[in-house]
C-alpha cells in the first residue's frame, strides 16, 4: 500500500515554479512555510483547482492526478473539502443555504457529519437564518469550516482556518477538529503559521521553504 | 384618454409580442452570454459580431433578410412549417421573432456583463463541494448574474415594444395580428393631423415600459436586499 | 444660400427615375442638385420646421396642401408634374389569370388564402388609393380582412416578388422595374382619385439661383422621357 | 469590390456620425449609470424610464420630437442657435444627436451595471488614505467600471451604424450632410434591383462593427489582463 | 487636555447594537473580544465608515465625531490609516501604485514614513511591479499595511494584521510597528486575538465583551 499522502508535483503559476514532494503516513499533515512558499499552491493543486505542470497526486491510495497516465479528477469528483483562507460564502445564500450546499452531491456518500452537531460545535446556531455579508470575519470562517464538513468529504484542506477567529473559539475548535481526525479517519492538511495550533493538531509537519525564483 | 378598439387590441397585441420575445430569446441569451463571458474557443470574435448585428444594419435590412429566410418561400420558413407546422410569415409569432432578433445584443451584452463580473473563486468553492460544471452554473452563476438578466430582460422588453421596421418589413401590419402599438403610431406618423392619436399611444407605450422598469428595479432590489441588507 | 447645393427633398418612390434625372440635369453644365430621399410626410414635416430644402416633390396633394396653407411653398411654383396609375400585379411565375376587378368571387380565388400586400391604407398615399379603389369596385369588405399593410409601396412589391403574397396593389412604375412580377390589370382612374405628384418651390428668405432652372427642367422634354421611360405619366 | 464617391462618403460620415455620437455622450451615459447604479434620490424610476425611452417608442416618434424640439424653428434649437451658434437641423451635428440618443439606453446599462459590480469596501479603502469623492471616483470606481464603459461604447457605436429611423426622420437624408450608411442603404432599398448595392454597404457596415467589436475585446482583454495574468 | 482616545458611541448594523466606551492614554491600544463582538465595527466608526447612532468620537485632541455638535468628518479628511481584515488592494493597480496611492493626498504633511524603508522593513521589494490578484494571502496584507503608513496617517488602525503572516515575518513586524509607535509618537489601535501579540504590542488591552443582542 501507498502512503496517505503520496504527491509528488511540479506547480507553476505566473513566475512562481516550484517542486513538492511528500510521502507521509500521517493522519494531520501540517503545511508551513514563509508566506509565499506556495502552500496555498499546493491545496489548490490538491484539491484540483489549479493544474500541476506535471507529477502525481495520491491521497488515501486514490490518485488524482497523474501526468503519465492523463488522470486528472475533476475537483467536484475529488471529494475534497476545502477551508479557504478567504470564506469564500456563496453570497445569495443564506447561512443555512450556505452550510447545507454540499448535502445534495453527498446524498450516496457516508454521512459521517450530521448538520446539527456541525452547527453546536461551531457555534453558529444564532447564524443560520443571517446573510452572510453581514457576518463577521470570524463568523464568516465558521460558517465555511461547517460548509466544507457538511460536503461528506473523504480528505480535508485547511488554509489557515482558525486566523481569523479569536483565542476562545481558536481552543474550543482545536479539540473538534482533533476528534474529526481521530473518529472520523478522515486525512488532513493543515495550513498554519501558529506553532501551538500545529504541534496540537498534526502528526507530521511539513515545511515549505521559500520558493526558488 | 380613451383608446379606440382597434388601439386596445394593438396594445394587447404588442404585450403579447413583446413579452415573448423577451422570454423566448432569455435562454439563447443566456448561452450566449456565457459562451461571450466565460469560454475560449475559436470564432468567439465572429459569434460577438453576430450577435451585435441587428444593431448595425437598418431595421429594413434585418426585416428583409428574415423575409428571404424565414418567409413562406424562404427555406428555413419551408422547412419550420413542413416539419413542425410553424409559421412565420404574416404571423403574431414572426412579429416575436423580429422583435427578438432586434433586441437580442441587448440582452446578450448586459447578461454577458453580469458574468463577467462573477468571481471564479465562487465556482470553485461550489466545485470543491461537490458541483459539478452544470449545478455549478445554475445555482452559483446564475443566481448571481440575476440583477444582470433582469436589466437584459428589461432591455429586450423595452426593445420590442419599440421595434417595428424590421417587424413590418418581415410580417406586413396586419390589424390584430401583427400590427403592434409601434406599427400603429408609425402609422399615424404617415397622416397629416396624427398627431393627437400619436400621442396617445406613445404614452401608452411609454405606461407599459415604465411600469416593467418599476418590476425590474424591484425584482433586483429584493435580491440586492437578500445579499446585503 | 448660394454656396450650398440646390436641395431637393423627394419622395421616396420616386428615387430611381429621379436620381437619372438629376445627374442628366447636372450633365447640362448646372451644378448638381443633391436629393434627399424619405417618406412624403417625414419630408412635409421637415419642411414645416424650416428645412434647407429649395424644392418639394410630393407623392401625394394633401402633404402639399399642408404646406401651401402654411404658407411654406410658393403658390405660383406648384403644380402636378407626374402622373402614376394604381396596378394589381401577382408573381410573374406564378401563372395568375387576369379576373375582373370587381368579381369579389374572383378575387378570393386568386388570393386562395394569402394576403393582399399593400402600403398602409389608412397613412401611405398608394395604400389610400387601393383603399379608395376597392370601396369603389365594391370588394373592399371581401378583402380588409386579407390585406397585409406595408410602410411603403416597395414593401408590398417585395412580398409580390417573393411569392409571400400572391397579389398586391402597387403603383404601374413599381410594377415596371421589378422584373419578379407580373401586372394583372390596371385600375380604372375613375376608381380613386387621381395619383399626382405635385412639385413646387419651398419658400426661402433667399431663394437658390439654380431653382427655377431646375422647376423648368423638369418639366422639359429630357426629363418627361426619363419619367415615362419609369413609367410615369406626365400631368401637364 | 468597389464603392461609388457617393458611397464612400456616406461610409466617412457614417464613421464621423457614430464616433462623435458614442463618445460625446459618453460623458452623460457614465453619469446616469453612476447615478442609477449608486445614488439613492426622488425620481430615480423616472430617471431609469426617461432612459429607456429611446428604445420604447418607435425612432421616428423620437425624430420628429427631436424635429419639433431641435429642428431650426424649434424652441431649444433657436435658443442653441442663437446663444452658442450651434446649428443641428438638418446638419451631422443632428445625425450624430438622434444616434447619440438612440443609442442612450445601451450605453446607460453597461456602464450601470458595471458600476453595480463594482466593491463599495475598495472605495471605503481609498477613502481612509485620503481620496475624496470625485478622487475615489475617477482612480477607482472609473477604472474598475471600464470593461463595462468599453462594451456600453461599443455598443453605443454599433447602435449609431444601424440608426436610420429618428436620423432621417430628424434630419432627413441629404447627401454628404446627413445621409449616413444606413440612410443610404434605405434609399436604395426604394428601388428594385438594388441589391447588390445593398449588400455591398451592409458588408461594409458589418465590417465596422466587426473592426470595433475586436478593437473593444482587445481594450478589455488589455485591462483584464492586468488584472489577472 | 482629553485623553488620547475618549470614544463613547452606540453603534448599529443590521441587528448588531452595541454601546462602546474608551477613555484612554495608551499609545497603542488593543482590542480583543470573540468573533462578532464589535471590534471591526468600532474601527470602521473611527474610521468614517461606520456612522454610530449617537455619541462622540476624538482622537488625540481631535473631534472626528460628535452627534451633539453635528460633527462628521468625511473618511478622507480623518487621516486614519486602515489596515482591513482583508487586504483590500485594488485590482487595478499594480503593487506599487498601490502602495503610492495614498501619497497623492498626503502631500502637504509631514512625510513620517519614507517610501523606501517601508518597502524593506515589508519585504515587498520583489513585488513591487506584481499584480495584485497574484500576491499570497501574506504577500497581500504586508503590501496593505504598507499602503496605510504611506498615506502618512495621524492613527493608525489595525485589524488583526498579522492575521495571515507566517510566524517569522510576524517576528520581524513586530519590533518594526513598536518603532512606528515609539518614534512617530503615532496612536494605533490593534485588533488581534493572539495574546503574545497583544502583550508585546499595546500598552492598553481593551477586551470588547459579546454583544447583548
Ligand atoms: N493567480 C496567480 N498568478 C500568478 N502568481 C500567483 C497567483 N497566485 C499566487 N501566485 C504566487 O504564487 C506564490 C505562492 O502563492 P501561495 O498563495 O501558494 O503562497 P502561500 O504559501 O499560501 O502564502 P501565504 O502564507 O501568504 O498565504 C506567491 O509568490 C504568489 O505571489
Ligand atoms: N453590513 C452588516 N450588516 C449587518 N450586520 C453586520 C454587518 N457587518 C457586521 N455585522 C454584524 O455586526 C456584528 C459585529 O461585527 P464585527 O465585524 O464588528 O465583529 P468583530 O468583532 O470584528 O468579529 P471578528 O473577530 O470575527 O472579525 C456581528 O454580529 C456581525 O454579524
Ligand atoms: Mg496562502
Ligand atoms: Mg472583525
Amino acid at each position: 500500500m501507498s502512503a496517505v499522502f503520496d504527491i509528488d508535483v511540479s506547480l507553476a503559476r505566473g513566475d512562481f515554479r516550484r517542486q513538492v514532494q511528500v510521502q507521509s503516513d500521517a493522519r494531520v499533515l501540517a503545511l508551513t512555510g514563509v508566506s509565499g512558499a506556495g502552500k496555498t499552491s499546493l491545496l489548490q493543486a490538491i484539491a484540483g483547482l489549479l493544474r500541476p505542470r506535471a507529477g502525481r497526486i495520491a491521497v488515501a491510495g486514490r490518485t488524482l492526478f497523474d501526468s503519465a497516465e492523463r488522470i486528472d479528477l475533476p475537483a467536484h469528483r475529488r471529494h475534497i473539502g476545502f477551508v479557504f483562507q478567504d470564506a469564500r460564502l456563496f453570497p445569495h445564500l443564506a447561512v443555512r443555504a450556505n452550510l447545507g450546499y454540499g448535502a445534495r452531491f453527498a446524498k450516496d456518500r457516508t454521512p459521517r457529519f450530521a448538520f446539527d452537531d456541525v452547527v453546536a460545535l461551531l457555534g453558529i446556531a444564532p447564524l443560520l437564518a443571517r446573510r452572510t455579508v453581514n457576518l463577521s470575519g470570524g463568523e464568516a470562517q465558521r460558517v465555511a469550516i461547517g460548509r466544507a464538513l457538511l460536503s461528506q468529504p473523504d480528505l480535508l484542506l485547511l488554509d489557515e482556518p482558525l486566523a481569523s477567529l479569536d483565542q476562545a473559539r481558536r481552543e474550543e475548535l482545536i479539540p473538534y477538529l482533533q476528534r474529526v481526525r481521530d473518529d472520523s479517519g478522515l486525512p488532513m492538511i493543515y495550513v498554519s503559521h501558529v506553532a501551538d495550533e500545529v504541534r496540537r493538531m498534526a502528526d507530521t509537519v511539513l515545511a515549505l521553504d521559500a520558493a526558488l525564483r | 384618454m380613451t383608446l379606440s378598439p382597434g388601439e386596445l387590441e394593438a396594445i394587447a397585441l404588442s404585450l403579447k409580442v413583446a413579452l415573448v420575445a423577451a422570454f423566448a430569446s432569455l435562454p439563447f441569451g443566456i448561452a450566449a452570454g456565457w459562451l461571450l463571458a466565460r469560454a475560449r474557443f475559436p470564432g468567439k470574435s465572429v459569434l460577438d459580431a453576430l450577435v451585435h448585428l441587428p444593431l448595425v444594419l437598418p431595421p429594413v435590412v434585418i426585416g428583409y433578410a428574415l423575409l428571404v429566410t424565414f418567409g413562406a418561400r424562404g427555406s428555413v420558413g419551408m422547412w419550420l412549417q413542413q416539419t413542425f407546422g410553424i409559421t412565420l410569415a404574416f404571423k403574431w409569432t414572426g412579429a416575436a421573432l423580429a422583435s427578438a432578433i432586434m433586441g437580442f445584443p441587448l440582452l446578450v451584452r448586459a447578461i454577458r456583463l453580469a458574468f463577467e463580473a462573477i468571481d471564479p473563486k465562487l465556482e470553485q468553492a461550489a466545485a470543491t463541494l461537490g458541483a459539478n460544471a452544470p449545478w455549478r452554473f445554475v445555482t452559483v452563476s446564475l443566481p448571481l448574474a440575476w440583477p444582470g438578466i433582469v436589466a437584459g430582460l428589461v432591455l429586450a422588453f423595452a426593445k420590442a415594444l419599440g421595434e417595428f421596421g424590421a417587424t413590418i418589413t418581415f410580417v406586413s401590419a396586419i390589424p390584430g395580428e401583427t400590427q403592434t402599438l409601434s406599427a400603429a403610431i408609425y402609422g399615424l406618423m404617415q397622416v397629416p393631423g396624427g398627431e393627437d392619436a400619436i400621442w396617445r399611444l406613445a404614452i401608452v407605450a411609454i405606461a407599459i415600459s415604465f411600469a416593467a422598469i418599476l418590476a425590474s428595479e424591484w425584482l433586483a432590489r429584493r435580491q440586492r436586499g437578500r445579499r446585503e441588507a | 444660400a448660394d454656396e450650398a447645393p440646390l436641395t431637393v427633398f423627394a419622395a421616396a418612390s420616386l428615387k430611381g427615375a429621379l436620381d437619372t434625372v438629376a445627374s442628366d440635369y447636372a450633365a447640362t453644365g448646372r451644378a448638381a442638385p443633391r436629393v434627399a430621399y424619405a417618406a412624403t410626410s417625414a419630408l412635409a414635416r421637415q419642411i414645416e420646421q424650416g428645412a434647407p430644402a429649395d424644392v418639394f416633390l410630393s407623392a401625394d396633394s394633401a402633404w402639399m396642401d399642408t404646406l401651401q396653407n402654411a404658407n411654406l411653398v410658393e403658390p405660383a411654383t406648384r403644380h402636378d408634374l407626374l402622373r402614376n396609375t394604381l396596378v394589381l400585379v401577382a408573381p410573374a411565375d406564378a401563372g395568375t389569370p387576369a379576373f375582373a376587378l370587381g368579381d369579389a368571387g374572383a378575387w378570393t380565388g386568386a388570393l386562395a388564402g394569402g394576403r393582399l400586400a399593400v402600403a398602409r391604407v389608412d397613412g401611405v398615399p398608394a395604400g389610400r388609393y387601393a383603399r379608395a379603389a376597392l370601396l369603389h369596385l365594391g370588394v373592399w369588405s371581401t378583402l380588409e380582412e386579407s390585406l397585409a399593410q406595408t410602410d411603403d409601396v416597395r414593401q408590398a412589391l417585395m412580398f409580390v416578388a417573393r411569392g409571400e403574397a400572391p397579389l398586391g396593389i402597387v403603383y404601374r412604375t413599381d410594377a415596371l422595374a421589378e422584373p419578379k412580377v407580373r401586372e394583372l390589370a390596371a385600375f380604372p382612374a375613375a376608381s380613386h382619385a387621381a395619383i399626382v405628384y405635385p412639385v413646387a418651390a419651398v419658400k426661402r428668405s433667399d431663394a437658390h439661383r439654380d431653382t427655377a432652372a431646375f422647376l423648368a427642367y423638369l418639366q422639359g422634354d429630357a426629363a418627361a422621357a426619363v419619367f415615362r421611360e419609369a413609367g410615369f405619366d406626365l400631368a401637364r
